[in-house]
C-alpha cells in the first residue's frame, strides 16, 4: 500500500487516491517510425528489479499526472516531480545514485 | 414553479452525527492561470473573495472559491445566481485561455453535523482529519467514489459528491453515522 | 536412473519400516560443466519444459537451475484454476492441450496431482459479457474445447450457496466447462521434477543465473551463483523475473511484472463444488480438498518484485464474493499472499526465439499459467528441439511488432 | 478434572455469571472469562477432533496461539465456525459446539483414521489413489474434503454490520504488555501521536501472571496507573480488542477491533478494520512458549506451562488436580508455584537438562515438590484425557523409569518472540543460541517509504525475556523520555533446547509426538520430508502441512524446523523460516468486506430519470455502474415484446430515450482544434460551429475505444459525447495527453456528463412533440441534421441536437440534470397524444443495426481497428498523425484477409445466436476447424420482421451475396447471406425530415 506525495497539491495521497500509469519519460513514436522503434514505445517497457520512474495520476485528488522514481525491489520511494519533463531532475538523480550506488544512471 | 431539484431533496438521518442532503448549490468549475491579474478579478468578481491558496478554501457568507488543482478553481453560490456567476467570470476571464463550466447540476452536496461528524468521514475517507487545516477543502474519495470536503463550521463539514452517486454517499454516510457506530 | 513406482502397495510396505525407506523425490546435484539443455526456472513451465524435452525427444542431458526451491514461484501460489474455455484458436489450442494432459499426469507422472475436474464457472452478470460468453462457447465448440452455457437456474443447482438474484448484478447464466477444475500445485512441481530427476536429469536449486553468455550472437552458457554452467540451448523460464533474465542476455520482453495476490479463508467442511469466477465484480473462489476458500482477484497496477500486493485489491474481491456468496461473510481468512507475475502487452504468452541464437523464452503467462503447465511444456519442448512448434506459432515476442495480438480480455476480462 | 476454584481469579467477576451451552450441554461461567476458562471451568477439555486423525483435542494454550480448541459459535445469521475459544470471550448465552466429527465429540468414527495413522504419513495421498483414473474425483477427493475442512459451513446470511476507519499516528504500539506501555508513556510523554493497541480485552500482557514488580509494585498495579496515565495525554490512543493483523508496505498497519463480539446483537458494528498510517510502528506483541515433542504431547491434558498458569491465575480454573511439569527451563517452574498456591498437586517437574538449581526450581523444591532433572516424558497415558505420564532419561530412547499419575501435563520448551509483524515487509530473523529463538534482526529491519526502518521489535517480542530487560528495551526504543520503569523478576538459570524427548526416541515414539496439532503433523513427518528430499523449510511446509492450519504454526513452526535442521545436518538458521504472512489471527471476511455490502456494494449511478423508470417497469441493465432501462415491461410482457412495442411505436410514431449516461465533455482552447484532430480518427477542426460530427477514437495500439458525436460550441470550444462507459476513461485519457505529452498546447478540457439530463426523442412525430412544448424552432430549416441549437423548449434551458441513432426524425434535448425528471415529464405529457413510448437500450440497440450503425462493445472488441468496419470515411487521409495511426500501418493491420463488417441475413429469417461463428473448409495445424467469420450484433428486427445480423468476415465487402454456414447448437446449421449491413432506409430519408 503505498503513499506517495502529488507534487502538484503536496497531499501525501495513498494508494487508493492514485492511479498508476505504468513507465514515465516514454518518447512517442508516431507515423513514420519504424517497427522497432514503435514496439519498443507501445510494448517493451522497462521492468526493471530495482530504480524505476514511473507515471501516477492524482485521480481522487488535484486530477494531475506526475511522476514517481520508485524501488520496484523494496518499494522505497526517491522522489516524486510533475510530469512535465523529460528525464528525471538531475538533483533527484544524484539522491538516488547515493542511496543506491549501484544503479547505472537513468537511460 | 421550480423545476431544478436536487437528487435526493433534502433527506437526512440522525444518528450520532446528522446527516443531510443540502440541496442545490451553484458550482461553477474554473479552469485557467491561476496566477494571472485576470483570474483574480474573475474570483472577486465572482465570490467577493481572494483566489484561494492551493488545497484552500475561502468562504463568503453563501459564495465561496476553492482550489482544486494548479490551474482550476471551484466557485460555489447560491443555485440561482450560478448563470449570472459564469456570466460574470466569462466577461472577466476574455481574452485569457480559460474554461468556465457551470456543475451546479452535476453535483451533490451533503451536510455532516454533530460533536463527532468527524468520525463520520474518518470511516468513509482516507484522510488524517487531526491534521485538516483550517480551511482546508481535501479533494479524496469517500469509499468507492470521488469527494471533497471541507469544514464549514464548527462540527458541520460539508462533502460534495457526483450527482449520479448522491444515493451511494448517502447509503454510506447513514451507515457510518448509524447510532452504535460511535468510535469510542 | 529409474525411480521407485509410487502406489498404495509401496505405501502399505512403507508403514512396515516406519517409512523409513523411502527414497528422494529428486536427486540434488552438483551442476555439470556443460548441458545440452539448461532451462532457468524450475517452476511448473520450466519443469515440464525439460520434461517433454526427455520424454518427447530424448533430449536428458539437461540442468533445470532455480535460484530458490523448486515450485516457490508463481507455480507454488496460485488458486489452481485449470480451464481452456478461451476464445481464441491459438489460446484454446494450449490451453486444451494443457488440460487434456492434466487429464493423465497423474498416471504419466506417478504422482498424484490431484487434477478435479469439478467444472467450472464463469458468471455472466451483464448482458455484455453473456454474448462475450455465447461467443466464446461457439468458439470453443470449433476448437474441441467442450464448454456450454448454462442458465442462472443450473448455476443454483451446482452452487447452492451462490446469490443467483445480486442484488446489484443478477447472475444471468455461466459459462459452463464440466471438466474444468483444480489440481494441487506443488504436486505439479513436484512431479515433474521427480520425472525430470528420475530421467537423469539436474535439478539444481538454491543457484541462481546471474549471467547469460553468449558468443557470436550464440549462446554459451550462464554464469550462476555456483559458477559457469555451459550450454547449446538455453531455455528462460521464470515468469516475474523474465525481464530482468532477457536483460543479462542484451534484449527487452514486452514484459512488466506486476503483484498479484491470493487468500485462503479457514478450513470449512465442503461448501462448493464447483470453481466459480466473477469477472464482472473481479473475483473467483474454490475450494481446496483440505476445505479453505482459495479466492483471487486483480493485479496491482504498478511494477513490483516484493511478493506482496496492496490489501486494498483484497478488500475489492472479498466484497464482491461476500456479495456473491453472502455465507462467506462470518468466515475468516486465514492468509494471504502475493506473487509477481509476468504481464505482456495482450495478456498472452510468449513462447518464442529470440534475438539470440540458441535462448528460447517462455514467459508472459501472467495470472493465468498454471492451468497450461504441461501444454506448454510440451510445445516449449517442441520449439526447443526442433525449432519450431504448432503450439506456439502465434505467441512470438515480435507479434507486437506486426500488431497480430492474442486478446483474451475480449471475452472474458481476466485470465486466471 | 478441570475445574473452577473456589477463590481467585484476576480477571473474572463472580457477581456476574453468564451461562452459555457446549453441545448442547448448559454451563456457567463469568463475566471476564474466555470461552476456554469458562469450559475449563466447567470441567470441559475434550473440545474436537484432529484434522486428520480426528484424534481427541483439548485446549492446550490461553491465547491467539491456541491450535486446538475451535468450535462453531452461535445460530442463524450469526453462527461461525472455527471460533477460537481463547480468544473469544464469554457472553451470555452463547451457544457452541465442536467440530469436525460424526456422530458425536465423544465417539467419532473419523477417528479409524487414527488406528490406520501408520498408512497415512506426511504426503501418502501423493503416492496412492491414482488409479482408476477417474476415482479421484468421484470416490478418494469427495471422503478427503469430507473428512477435512473442520467447520461447518454457515447457511444464513450474515445479521450483523462491518465497517471501515482510517487512523493516523507517528508511533503505532503493537501490544499493550508492559513493553508496550513503557514505550507509549515515553512516546506520549515526547508527545508523539501515539495509538496502542492490544488485541485482548486487558492491559498488562504476561507480566501479572508471571508475578513481575515494576518500581516496587505488583505488575497489576503498575499497568493500572500506567493506563491512566496514558488515557490523560491528548496525543495518546488506546484501543483494546484491537489485534494488529499485518502490517503492509509504506507504514500501513491494519489492525481488527473486535467492537462487539462480545455482546452480539447490541447494535454497534461486530468489527471494525483500521487502515492505520503509522510513521513507525513498534512491535510490543509479547513471546509464545513452544510445547515440547514427546510421545502422547496432543492427549487433551496437555498444556503449555503459561496457559494453565494463566488458567489458574487469571480466571481461577484448574485445568487438573494432578499437574506434572515438563520443560527445559526455569519459567515452568512458575506454574509450579502457581499451582501449588491454589492448593493444587504438581506430583513433579520433569527437567530435561541436567540441572535445576535457580530461584525458580529451587522454591519449587523448597515445597516439597520432586525434581527430576535429566528426564523426559517416554509417553503420556491417557486417550480423551491424561492419565498418567510415563517418565524415562531424556538422554536414553524412552525406556520407562516409572510412571507418575496425573491429570494434566504442563509443558514448556522454551519463548519464541512473536516477530509476524516484524517479518510481513520483510524484517529478517537472527538465531539467538542462548534461548535457541529466532529474534528481529535489528540491521535488517523491513523499510518504508522512505527506506529507512519501519517497524521496532520491543521487549520479550524482541527477545528481552526477562521482565527487567523487557521493559528497559522498551524505554530507550521509543525515546527515552521520563524515568524509566525498573522491573524486578526472579532470577532465571540458562534454558536448554529440547526438540526431541527423549533425545534418542525411535520412529514408534516419533510417530506419536505431534508438531502441529491441528493438521496432525508429527516428528516424523518432517523427518520423511527430509527424507524424500523435500528439503527445503517451504517443501517440508506444504508436503507435510505443517503450519498451515488456523494457528499458522504458532506454536508448531520452531520446533518443526528444528526436527528438520537435525534430519539435515544442518544448523537450524541454516533451514531458516517459512515466511510469515498476515493476518497474525484470521479476520473475519466480513470486516474486510466492511461496509460494502446490499445497496451500498458498489455505487449505483442514477440518472435525474432514474426513479420513474423504477417505478414505469424498467427492466434493468447494468452498464458500468449505471443502471439502464433495457426496456420498459407492462403488465403481462415479455422482455423480447416490450422491445418490439417500443420498436414499433418508435419507427411509428414517437419515442423517448433516457440519454443521460452518454459522456460529455467540454474541450476548449486555442489548441483545442488540433488536440481533436489527434484524438479522433477524423478531423475535428473543421468543424464549423453550430455543427455536429460523428467522430472515432482508437487508441495507441490502434483499436477502436470509443465513438461518439462532437458538437462546435464556439470558435475556441468542442462538445465531445462518448459512449457511456467511455466518459471518465476518456475525459481521462484527454488529461493523460495533455499534462503528459502536448503540455504546451493550450487546452482544457471538463467532464460536464452529469451536467445534464439528455433525452432522445425519436420517431416521425419528434418534432411535433417539441413543437408542443413549445420555444426554440426546430423546424428544419431552422435546425438542420447534425446541427445543434441553444435556446427554450416548454420553458426549460435546452441545447438540442439533431442527431440521430435509430434511423428516425430525433433530437437529443440536454437540460440542467436537476430540471431533468421535470423536463422528461413534460415531454410525456406533450407526447401523449401522439401515444409516446419510453424506450431502454435494447431498442436502441436494434433500431441502430436496422440502419447498420455499429455500437462500440458490440462491434468492437478491443481487436477491431476502423478500417475493419469500413469507417475509411471516417479515417482522415489528409492528417499526417492521430492516436492510433502509426499502429494501423503494421503488418497484420493492413493485411487484406482481415474479417470485415458485413451485413448477413438468415436464408430462412431465423435470428442467428449471438457468438456464433461461420465456419471454413478443413482444419488448422492445431486441428481446430477454421472459421472465416463471426457474428457481431444480431437481432430480431421488428420492422422488417425477420432476423438481422452484423459481422465481420473474411473478405466480407468483396463477397456480397455469399452463403456462409454457422454451426449452432445441437449439430444444426443456420445458413446467412452476406449483405450490405444498412437493413433498413438505406439513403437516410427518415432522419433528414
Ligand atoms: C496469486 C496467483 C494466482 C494465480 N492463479 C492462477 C490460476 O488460478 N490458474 C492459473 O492457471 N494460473 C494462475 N496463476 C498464474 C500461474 O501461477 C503462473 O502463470 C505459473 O505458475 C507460472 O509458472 P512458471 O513456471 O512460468 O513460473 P514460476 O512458477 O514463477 O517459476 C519461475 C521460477 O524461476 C525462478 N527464477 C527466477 N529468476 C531466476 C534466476 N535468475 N535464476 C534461477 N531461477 C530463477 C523463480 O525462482 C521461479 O521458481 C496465478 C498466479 C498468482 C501469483
Ligand atoms: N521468563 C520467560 O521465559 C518469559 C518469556 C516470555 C515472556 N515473559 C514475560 O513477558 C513479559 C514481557 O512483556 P511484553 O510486554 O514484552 O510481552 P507480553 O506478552 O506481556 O505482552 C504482549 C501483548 O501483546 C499483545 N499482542 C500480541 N500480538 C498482538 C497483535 N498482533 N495485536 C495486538 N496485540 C497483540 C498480547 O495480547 C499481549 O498482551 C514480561 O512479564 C516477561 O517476564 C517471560
Ligand atoms: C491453493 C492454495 C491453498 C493454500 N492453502 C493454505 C492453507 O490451507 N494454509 C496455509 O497456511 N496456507 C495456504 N496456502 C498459502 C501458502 O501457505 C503460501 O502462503 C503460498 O503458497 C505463498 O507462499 P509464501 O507465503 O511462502 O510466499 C495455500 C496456497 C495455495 C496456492
Ligand atoms: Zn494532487
Amino acid at each position: 500500500m503505498l503513499t506517495l506525495e502529488c507534487p502538484y497539491c503536496g497531499v501525501k495521497a495513498e494508494e487508493t487516491e492514485l492511479q498508476p500509469g505504468g513507465e514515465a519519460h516514454l518518447k512517442r513514436y508516431g507515423p513514420g517510425s519504424t517497427d522497432e522503434e514503435f514496439d519498443g514505445y507501445m510494448f517493451s517497457r522497462k521492468n526493471p528489479k530495482g530504480v524505476h520512474f514511473e507515471r501516477w495520476r492524482h485521480a481522487y485528488g488535484c486530477g494531475k499526472w506526475f511522476l514517481a522514481a520508485r524501488c520496484t525491489a523494496t518499494l522505497e520511494v526517491f522522489g516524486t516531480y510533475p510530469a512535465q519533463t523529460s528525464e528525471p531532475p538531475a538533483e533527484l538523480q544524484a539522491k538516488i545514485k547515493a542511496k543506491r550506488p549501484n544503479w547505472e544512471g537513468y537511460k | 414553479m421550480s423545476k431544478a431539484v436536487s437528487a435526493l431533496e433534502g433527506v437526512s438521518h440522525k444518528g450520532f452525527a446528522e446527516v443531510a442532503e443540502a440541496g442545490l448549490r451553484g458550482m461553477i468549475t474554473v479552469r485557467g492561470d491561476l496566477a494571472s491579474g485576470a483570474m483574480k478579478k474573475a474570483v472577486k468578481a465572482a465570490t467577493g473573495t481572494a483566489l484561494p491558496a492551493p488545497r484552500r478554501i475561502v468562504i463568503d457568507g453563501d459564495k465561496a472559491a476553492a482550489w482544486m488543482s494548479p490551474d482550476e478553481l471551484l466557485i460555489l453560490v447560491p443555485y440561482e445566481a450560478a448563470q449570472d456567476t459564469v456570466a460574470a467570470l466569462e466577461k472577466a476571464l476574455a481574452g485569457e485561455h480559460h474554461l468556465v463550466a457551470d456543475v451546479s447540476d452535476a453535483r451533490a452536496v451533503f451536510t455532516i453535523k454533530g460533536a463527532r461528524a468527524d468520525q463520520v468521514l474518518t470511516k468513509l475517507c482516507p484522510v488524517d482529519m487531526a491534521t485538516l487545516a483550517e480551511g482546508e477543502i481535501r479533494r479524496t474519495r469517500a469509499a468507492q467514489v470521488a469527494a471533497a470536503f471541507w469544514k464549514s463550521e464548527a462540527e458541520t463539514f460539508t462533502l460534495v459528491s457526483f450527482r449520479s452517486v448522491a444515493g451511494y454517499v448517502m447509503g454510506l454516510l447513514e451507515t457510518a453515522a448509524r447510532a452504535g457506530g460511535e468510535i469510542a | 536412473m529409474g525411480m521407485k513406482r509410487y502406489s498404495a502397495f509401496a505405501i502399505a510396505k512403507g508403514a512396515m519400516s516406519w517409512h523409513q525407506n523411502w527414497e528422494r523425490a529428486w536427486r540434488s546435484p552438483a551442476p555439470k560443466a556443460k548441458y545440452d539443455a539448461i532451462i532457468v526456472g524450475a517452476g511448473g513451465h520450466g519443469l515440464a519444459t525439460a520434461y517433454y524435452l526427455g520424454k518427447n525427444f530424448g533430449i536428458t542431458n539437461v540442468a533445470i537451475i532455480e535460484k530458490g526451491w523448486l515450485g516457490g514461484g508463481n507455480t507454488g501460489r496460485n488458486t489452481t484454476i485449470i480451464r481452456s474455455n478461451y476464445l481464441q484458436d491459438p489460446s484454446a489450442a494450449i490451453y486444451e492441450k494443457a488440460r487434456s494432459l492434466y487429464e493423465t499426469m497423474s498416471q504419466d507422472l506417478n504422482y498424484n496431482v490431484m487434477f478435479s475436474p469439478r467444472g467450472l464457472l464463469m458468471l455472466g452478470q451483464t448482458e455484455h459479457e453473456v454474448r462475450g460468453y455465447k461467443r466464446t462457447v461457439y468458439a470453443n465448440n470449433l476448437q474441441g474445447v467442450e464448454t456450454r452455457w448454462i442458465g442462472p437456474a443450473e448455476v443454483k443447482k451446482l452452487v447452492p450457496i451462490i446469490n443467483i438474484d445480486g442484488p446489484r448484478y443478477p447472475i444471468l447464466g455461466a459459462l459452463y466447462q464440466e471438466r474444468g477444475g483444480t489440481a494441487r500445485h506443488d504436486a505439479v512441481a513436484w512431479g515433474y521434477a521427480r520425472a525430470c530427476s528420475a530421467m537423469g536429469m539436474d535439478v539444481i536449486q538454491q543457484t541462481e543465473v546471474t549471467g547469460v553468455k553468449t558468443e557470436g550472437g550464440k549462446v554459451t552458457g550462464v554464469e550462476t551463483t555456483k559458477g559457469f554452467i555451459g550450454c547449446d540451448r538455453l531455455g528462460m523460464v521464470v515468469a516475474g523475473h523474465a525481464s530482468v533474465l532477457a536483460e543479462m542476455a542484451g534484449f527487452r520482453l514486452p514484459i512488466e511484472s506486476l503483484a498479484l495476490q491470493a487468500m485462503v479463508s479457514e478450513p470449512i467442511k465442503p461448501a462448493i463444488d464447483v470453481v466459480v469466477m466473477a469477472n464482472t465484480v473481479h473475483g473467483y473462489m474454490s475450494q481446496s480438498d483440505k476445505g479453505e476458500l482459495v479466492i483471487g482477484g486483480g493485479t496491482d497496477g504498478f511494477n513490483n518484485y516484493t511478493q506482496r500486493g496492496s490489501f486494498h485489491h483484497i478488500e475489492e474481491t472479498v466484497r464482491a464474493l461476500v456479495e456473491t456468496f453472502p455465507i462467506i461473510s462470518r468466515l475468516k481468512m486465514l492468509r494471504q499472499w502475493g506473487g509477481i507475475v509476468d504481464m505482456t502487452g495482450d495478456r498472452s504468452p510468449i513462447l518464442s526465439k529470440t534475438p539470440v541464437d540458441g535462448i528460447f523464452v517462455n514467459c508472459g503467462w501472467g495470472t493465468g499459467g498454471f492451468k497450461s503447465i504441461p501444454g506448454s511444456g510440451w510445445a516449449m519442448a517442441e520449439l526447443m528441439a526442433r525449432g519450431s512448434s504448432p503450439l506456439t506459432e502465434e505467441f512470438s515476442m515480435y507479434r507486437f511488432r506486426e500488431g497480430k495480438f492474442i486478446d483474451e480480455s475480449v471475452a472474458a476480462g481476466v485470465a486466471h | 478434572m478441570s475445574t473452577r476454584l473456589s477463590k481467585g481469579g484476576r480477571l473474572i467477576d463472580r457477581s456476574k455469571p453468564m451461562g452459555f451451552t457446549f453441545n448442547g450441554k448448559r454451563m456457567q461461567g463469568y463475566q471476564g472469562d474466555t470461552l476456554a476458562s469458562a469450559l475449563l471451568g466447567a470441567d470441559q477439555m475434550l473440545v474436537g477432533r484432529s484434522f486428520k486423525y480426528h484424534r481427541p483435542r483439548g485446549i492446550v494454550a490461553s491465547g491467539a496461539e491456541e491450535p486446538n480448541a475451535l468450535v462453531g459459535l452461535g445460530q442463524g445469521g450469526r453462527f461461525e465456525p472455527n471460533q477460537r475459544v481463547t480468544t473469544t470471550e464469554l457472553f451470555d448465552g452463547a451457544v457452541t459446539e465442536s467440530q469436525n466429527h460424526w456422530p458425536s465429540l465423544d465417539f467419532d468414527v473419523g477417528a479409524v483414521n487414527d488406528k490406520l495413522y501408520k498408512f497415512f504419513p506426511a504426503g501418502f495421498y501423493y503416492k496412492t489413489f491414482m488409479f482408476p483414473r477417474a476415482a479421484w474425483k468421484h470416490v478418494f477427493e469427495p471422503i478427503v474434503r469430507q473428512s477435512a475442512g473442520l467447520g461447518k459451513v454457515p447457511t444464513a446470511r450474515d445479521e450483523d454490520r462491518y465497517e471501515y476507519a482510517y487512523g493516523f499516528a507517528d508511533l503505532v504500539i503493537v501490544g499493550g504488555g508492559i513493553a508496550g506501555l513503557t514505550a507509549a508513556l515515553s512516546a506520549g510523554r515526547k508527545g508523539q501521536r501515539v495509538w496502542l493497541i492490544e488485541q485482548t480485552a486487558h492491559w498488562g500482557g504476561r507480566a501479572p501472571v508471571d508475578g513481575v514488580e515494576i518500581d516496587g509494585k505488583p505488575a497489576d498495579e503498575w499497568v493500572r496507573t500506567a493506563v491512566e496515565t496514558l488515557e490523560k495525554m491528548e496525543n495518546v490512543t488506546l484501543r483494546l480488542r484491537t489485534m494488529a493483523s499485518g502490517l503492509y508496505d509504506h507504514g500501513y498497519l491494519l489492525a481488527y477491533e473486535r467492537v462487539a463480539d462480545h455482546t452480539p446483537g447490541d447494535g454497534r458494528p461486530r468489527h471494525r478494520l483500521w487502515r492505520m498510517r503509522a510513521g513507525h510502528v513498534m512491535t510490543a506483541t509479547g513471546a509464545i512458549e513452544r510445547p515440547l515433542s514427546f510421545a502422547g504431547n496432543d492427549v487433551p491434558g496437555v498444556m503449555l506451562a503459561s496457559a494453565v498458569r494463566d488458567y489458574v491465575a487469571n480466571w481461577a480454573v484448574s485445568p487438573g488436580d494432578r499437574t506434572v511439569i515438563v520443560t527445559n527451563n526455569d519459567d515452568a517452574y512458575r506454574t509450579a508455584l502457581t499451582l501449588l498456591e491454589a492448593g493444587l498437586a504438581v506430583p513433579a517437574v520433569i527437567d530435561a537438562r541436567p540441572e535445576a538449581k535457580g530461584a525458580l526450581p529451587e522454591a519449587v523444591r523448597a515445597r516439597g515438590v520432586r525434581v527430576l532433572t535429566g528426564h523426559g516424558v517416554a509417553k503420556v497415558k491417557g486417550a480423551k484425557r491424561v492419565t498418567g505420564v510415563s517418565v524415562c532419561m531424556q538422554a536414553g530412547e524412552g525406556a520407562e523409569i516409572e510412571t507418575i499419575a496425573c491429570d494434566a501435563i504442563a509443558m514448556s520448551g522454551g519463548w519464541s518472540p512473536v516477530v509476524h509483524l516484524w517479518s510481513h515487509c520483510g524484517g529478517k530473523l537472527t538465531w539467538d543460541e542462548d534461548h535457541a529463538m529466532f529474534r528481529p534482526d535489528p540491521t535488517r529491519p523491513a523499510t518504508g517509504a522512505d527506506g529507512a526502518a519501519m517497524v521496532t521489535a520491543i521487549g520479550s517480542a524482541n527477545g528481552m525475556l526477562r521482565a527487567a530487560d523487557a521493559v528497559a528495551d522498551a524505554h530507550m526504543a521509543a525515546g527515552s523520555e521520563g524515568t524509566a520503569p525498573k522491573a524486578v523478576s526472579a532470577e532465571e538459570a540458562p534454558m536448554s533446547p529440547v526438540w526431541i524427548m527423549p533425545e534418542g526416541a525411535g520412529p514408534a515414539l516419533r510417530m506419536k509426538m505431534w508438531l502441529d496439532y491441528q493438521n496432525d503433523v508429527k516428528v516424523s513427518d518432517v523427518q520423511l520430508a527430509a527424507r524424500e528430499g523435500y528439503e527445503s523449510v517451504e517443501h517440508t511446509k506444504r508436503y507435510t502441512t505443517l503450519g498451515m492450519a488456523t494457528d499458522q504454526g504458532k506454536l508448531s513452526n520452531i520446533n518443526g524446523l528444528a526436527v528438520l535442521s537435525d534430519a539435515l545436518h544442518q544448523a537450524i538458521p541454516a533451514t531458516g523460516t517459512t515466511t510469515f504472512r498476515p493476518p497474525y489471527t484470521p479476520i473475519s471476511i466480513g470486516a474486510i468486506a466492511g461496509e460494502a455490502r446490499g445497496e451500498i456494494f458498489q455505487p449505483l449511478r442514477k440518472t435525474p430519470m432514474h426513479d420513474w423508470h423504477e417505478v414505469h417497469g424498467a427492466h434493468w441493465e447494468p452498464v458500468g455502474q449505471w443502471r439502464r432501462p433495457y426496456c420498459y415491461l407492462r403488465t403481462g410482457e415479455g422482455v423480447h415484446d416490450a422491445v418490439n412495442r417500443e420498436i414499433r411505436a418508435i419507427r411509428n410514431s414517437v419515442g423517448l430515450l433516457d440519454a443521460s449516461t452518454l459522456g460529455k465533455i467540454i474541450v476548449k482552447g486555442p489548441d483545442a482544434g488540433r488536440f481533436l484532430d489527434m484524438l479522433y480518427t477524423n478531423m475535428m477542426s473543421t468543424l464549423a460551429v453550430g455543427k455536429c460530427r460523428y467522430g472515432l477514437m482508437c487508441t495507441e495500439n490502434g483499436f477502436l475505444s470509443d465513438d461518439g458525436v462532437v458538437a462546435r460550441l464556439s470558435e475556441d470550444t468542442w462538445l465531445c459525447h462518448t459512449t457511456t462507459g467511455g466518459a471518465e476513461r476518456i475525459h481521462g485519457w484527454m488529461e493523460d495527453w495533455l499534462q503528459c505529452e502536448w503540455w504546451d498546447w493550450k487546452v482544457y478540457t471538463a467532464n460536464v456528463t452529469e451536467e445534464y439530463a439528455q433525452v432522445a426523442v425519436a420517431g416521425p412525430n419528434a418534432r411535433k412533440v417539441l413543437e408542443k412544448l413549445g420555444g426554440m424552432d426546430v423546424s428544419k430549416d431552422a435546425h438542420g441534421f447534425m446541427e445543434w441549437r441553444e435556446g427554450t423548449l416548454g420553458g426549460f434551458r435546452a441545447r438540442v441536437y439533431r442527431i440521430s441513432f435509430s434511423g428516425e426524425l430525433s433530437y437529443e434535448i440536454a437540460v440542467p440534470a436537476s430540471e431533468g425528471r421535470a423536463f422528461w415529464d413534460a415531454l410525456l405529457a406533450a407526447g401523449e397524444e401522439f401515444g409516446v413510448t419510453p424506450y431502454g437500450t435494447e431498442a436502441m440497440h436494434i433500431m441502430r443495426a436496422e440502419k447498420g450503425f455499429i455500437m462500440i462493445g458490440d462491434e468492437t472488441d478491443g481487436t477491431v481497428i476502423p478500417q475493419d468496419l469500413n469507417l475509411q470515411w471516417a479515417i482522415s487521409k489528409k492528417k499526417t498523425d492521430y492516436l492510433g495511426k502509426r499502429a494501423q500501418e503494421r503488418s497484420y493491420m493492413v493485411s487484406p484477409d482481415r474479417w470485415k463488417l458485413v451485413g448477413l441475413e438468415t436464408l430462412d429469417g431465423s435470428v442467428i445466436p449471438d457468438g456464433a461463428y461461420a465456419v471454413a473448409d478443413g482444419v488448422n495445424a492445431n486441428g481446430q476447424r477454421n472459421m472465416q467469420g463471426r457474428v457481431t450484433s444480431t437481432y430480431y428486427s421488428p420492422t422488417l420482421n425477420k432476423g438481422i445480423a452484423m459481422g465481420l468476415v473474411k473478405h466480407g465487402p468483396d463477397r456480397m451475396g455469399e452463403v456462409l454456414d454457422f454451426p449452432v447448437d445441437d449439430g444444426k446449421v443456420i445458413k446467412a447471406r452476406i449483405v450490405d449491413p444498412v437493413f433498413y432506409d438505406k439513403d437516410g430519408e427518415k432522419q433528414n425530415v
